[in-house]
C-alpha cells in the first residue's frame, strides 16, 4: 500500500482525521452511541462531532457501499448495506461451532445454571478474569446480554441458537447438576457454593 | 547466555570444591570435577542463602540459575542411574556437555523468537476488531438454520469441575526457604523407622518446593552411602532405600 | 442530504457491487472470512472476489479512513485504524491488555513453533515449571488445548486469536525460526566463554 500523497486538510476529498476517528468508533460500537459520547471520546465538542458526522455520512452514502450511517433512537450507529442482505444471510447462517475450549465450557456452562449472571460473578467463580472466553461466547451468539446488575454491570443469559446448538428444547432441559450438588433444585445454593469455591481457588 | 553477574557472585563452599558457581560449573564441564562428587543439594542451598542475604530477586539470574541447575542434576542423575534412558546409556560426559550447551542454546532460541513475537504483537494491538450480535434478521435466519452441534454433557461436567475445590496444597507466592539440612534430618528419621519407603507416600503432601529439596537430599544422602532409590520408570514411584551404615537401626 | 448523482457503474471512482458485499460481510463477519467463504456467499469465483477485495483496500487504504482492511489468521477482517485506538479505547472502555510477562512470552513462542506441545516439553526447554504461563495464555485465549501426547499430558496449540492479535495471516508467517538458530560462532564463544572463565579463575 502506498502512502496518498499529502493534501491540504481543508480538500473536500480528504476526509477530516475526526471523520475518521468516528468511523472507527461507529465500527466498533455494538450499539448505536450518543454524540455526546462519540464527542467524549474524541476529545472534540459536540458541534464539531456533528460536522464530521455529515461528512461521513455524504461519503458513506455517496455510492453503493457496505455500510451506511443510520441516525436511531439514541445516537448513531454503521449498518451494513440492504442490498447486501441476501450475501449475509448465505455466509452467516451457518453458525460456526468449533469446539469449545475450557475456559468457555466453564464460562458457557456458568451463564446456562445460573442466567442471568455478570462477568464479575463469572471471573469470581472461575477464579480468573474470563473477558476472552465471554468475547467469543458473545461472538458466536452463544450468550447474549440481558439488561444490568444492580451495580451497573452487564448481566448475560444464553440464547436461543444455545438451546438449539445443544439440542435442548428449553433451559429445563439442562443436564442435572445433582451429581455434585447436594440440592440441585435450589439454584441460589447452586450459585453460593459456586462462588465460595471459586474463593478457595483464587485463595489458595 | 552469559553468566548472569548474580551467578558469578555465588561462592560456594563445598566439600569437594570451595570457590564460584561458575568455576564449579566450568571445571565439572571440563571433567576435573565429577559431576557424581558434587552435592547439587549444598549448591542450591547455597544459592537460596545468597538470596535471603541480597533480600531482593533478580528473576533474570534465578531463571537462568534453575536452567543451569535443572541441567545439571538432569545430567548427574542420568550418570548415577542405573538403567539409564537406552537412548542415553553410554553417553560420554563429553557428550553430557554438549547436550547441556544444547539445552542452553535451545533456549536461547525461543528466548529471542518470544522477543520478536512481542514486537509483533505490539505492532498489531493498534488495531481494533469489531464484536457485536448480528442484526436482529440474520439473528433469526443462523438460529433457524441452527441443529445440534455439541453434547449438553460438556455443561454438567464444566460445572461439576468448577464444584470441586481445588486441591489444599499450592505453590506459595513468596519463595520460602527450605533447609536442606532439615530435609536430610527428615528423610534419616524417616529411613530410621523403615527399611525402604515410597517417596509419594511420605512426602506427596509436601509443597512441591519441599519435595524437590527432599529429592536434593535424597542425592545427598546417595552420595554419603546412606540411601539409594528404585525407579521403574521415568515419572513412576520412587522407592527409597536405605543402605550402607550409618542410618539407623540395621534392617 | 442530498441524493448523489447517478454514476456510470463503470466509472473508476465507484464501488463495484462486488466490493460493496464484501464490506458488507466483512463488517458483520464476527471473526475473519477466508476468501472460499467470501467466494460462496457472493456467489462469484475466487479471482473475482480477490479483484474486489484488492479495490476495497485500496479505497479503505486510500487516505486517512476509520477502517482497514487486513489479512489474518487465514481469513480477511476488518479492523479499525490504529490512529482511532486511544478514542476508540476511550469510548469502548476497553483498556490495552496487559503486555505479556517474560514467561508467558516464552512459553507462547515455544507453543508458536513447535505446536502441538505438552507442559513438560515447555519446561524442559524452559527449565522451569511453567504452568502459570500456561494458564494464564489459555485464559487470554492466545493458545488452547489440541489433543494428549502418547503419554496423555496434555498438548497446546495457539488459537484463532493469536493469529489475529499478533497481525499474522497464518502460522507460515511466524518469522523463520532459523534466524533465532545459534550460528556456530556463538556456539563456539559460549563454549569457550565457559571455560574460559574457567581458565581466568584458576590462573588468578
Amino acid at each position: 500500500m502506498s502512502l496518498p500523497d499529502p493534501q491540504p486538510a481543508e480538500s473536500p476529498d480528504r476526509p477530516s482525521d475526526l471523520s475518521a476517528d468516528l468511523e472507527a468508533l461507529l465500527f466498533l460500537a455494538p450499539s448505536p452511541v450518543s454524540v455526546a459520547e462519540l464527542a467524549e471520546a474524541c476529545e472534540a465538542d459536540e458541534a464539531e462531532v456533528e460536522t464530521a458526522l455529515a461528512e461521513l455520512e455524504g461519503r458513506l452514502g455517496d455510492s453503493r457501499r457496505g455500510v451506511v450511517l443510520r441516525r436511531v433512537a439514541g445516537g448513531v450507529a454503521l449498518a451494513s448495506a440492504p442490498e447486501s442482505e441476501d450475501a449475509a444471510r448465505r455466509l452467516l447462517a451457518r453458525p460456526r461451532t468449533p469446539p469449545l475450549t475450557k475456559a468457555q465450557a466453564e464460562t458457557l456452562a456458568i451463564v446456562a445454571y445460573l442466567q442471568p449472571v455478570s462477568r464479575p460473578e463469572i471471573a469470581r467463580i472461575r477464579g480468573v478474569s474470563s473477558e476472552s472466553a465471554v468475547a467469543s461466547l458473545g461472538e458466536r451468539g452463544l450468550i447474549e446480554e440481558s439488561g444490568k446488575s444492580r451495580f451497573g454491570a452487564v448481566l448475560y443469559r444464553t440464547s436461543e441458537l444455545f438451546e438449539r446448538l445443544f439440542g435442548l428444547e428449553s433451559l429445563d432441559q439442562l443436564p442435572d447438576p445433582a451429581q455434585f450438588d447436594p440440592d440441585p433444585s435450589d439454584e441460589r445454593a447452586l450459585r453460593e457454593r459456586l462462588l465460595s469455591i471459586g474463593e478457595q481457588r483464587v485463595g489458595s | 547466555m552469559a553468566i548472569g553477574s548474580g551467578l558469578a557472585d555465588l561462592d560456594l563452599d563445598l566439600d569437594v570444591f570451595a570457590g564460584p558457581f561458575d568455576l564449579l560449573l566450568t571445571i565439572v564441564l571440563r571433567e576435573e570435577l565429577d559431576l557424581l562428587e558434587v552435592e547439587l543439594g549444598e549448591v542450591v542451598s547455597a544459592y537460596v542463602e545468597s538470596l535471603s542475604e541480597r533480600g531482593e530477586i533478580d528473576l533474570e539470574a534465578t531463571t537462568e540459575f534453575l536452567l543451569l541447575i535443572a541441567s545439571l542434576l538432569e545430567l548427574k542423575s542420568r550418570l548415577m542411574l542405573p538403567q539409564a534412558d537406552p537412548e542415553l546409556e553410554g553417553m560420554e560426559p563429553e557428550e553430557a556437555v554438549e547436550e547441556l550447551i544444547a539445552r542452553m542454546l535451545e533456549y536461547r532460541k525461543f528466548k529471542e523468537a518470544s522477543a520478536e513475537l512481542v514486537s509483533m504483537l505490539d505492532a498489531a494491538t493498534p488495531f481494533l476488531y469489531r464484536s457485536a450480535p448480528l442484526p436482529p434478521e440474520l439473528r433469526r435466519v443462523a438460529v433457524e438454520a441452527a441443529t445440534q452441534a455439541y453434547d449438553p454433557n460438556i455443561l454438567s461436567s464444566a460445572i461439576g469441575d468448577l464444584l470441586t475445590p481445588p486441591e489444599e496444597i499450592e505453590m506459595p507466592r513468596i519463595p520460602v526457604a527450605i533447609s536442606l539440612r532439615r530435609r536430610v534430618s527428615a528423610l534419616r528419621a524417616a529411613l530410621a523407622a523403615r527399611a525402604s519407603l515410597d517417596f509419594d507416600e511420605s512426602f506427596g503432601a509436601e509443597a512441591r518446593e519441599v519435595q524437590a529439596v527432599t529429592l536434593l537430599a535424597l542425592l545427598q544422602l546417595h552420595g554419603q552411602g546412606e540411601a539409594t532409590w528404585n525407579q521403574e520408570s521415568i515419572c513412576g514411584p520412587i522407592t527409597i532405600i536405605r543402605s550402607g551404615e550409618g542410618a539407623g537401626v540395621p534392617a
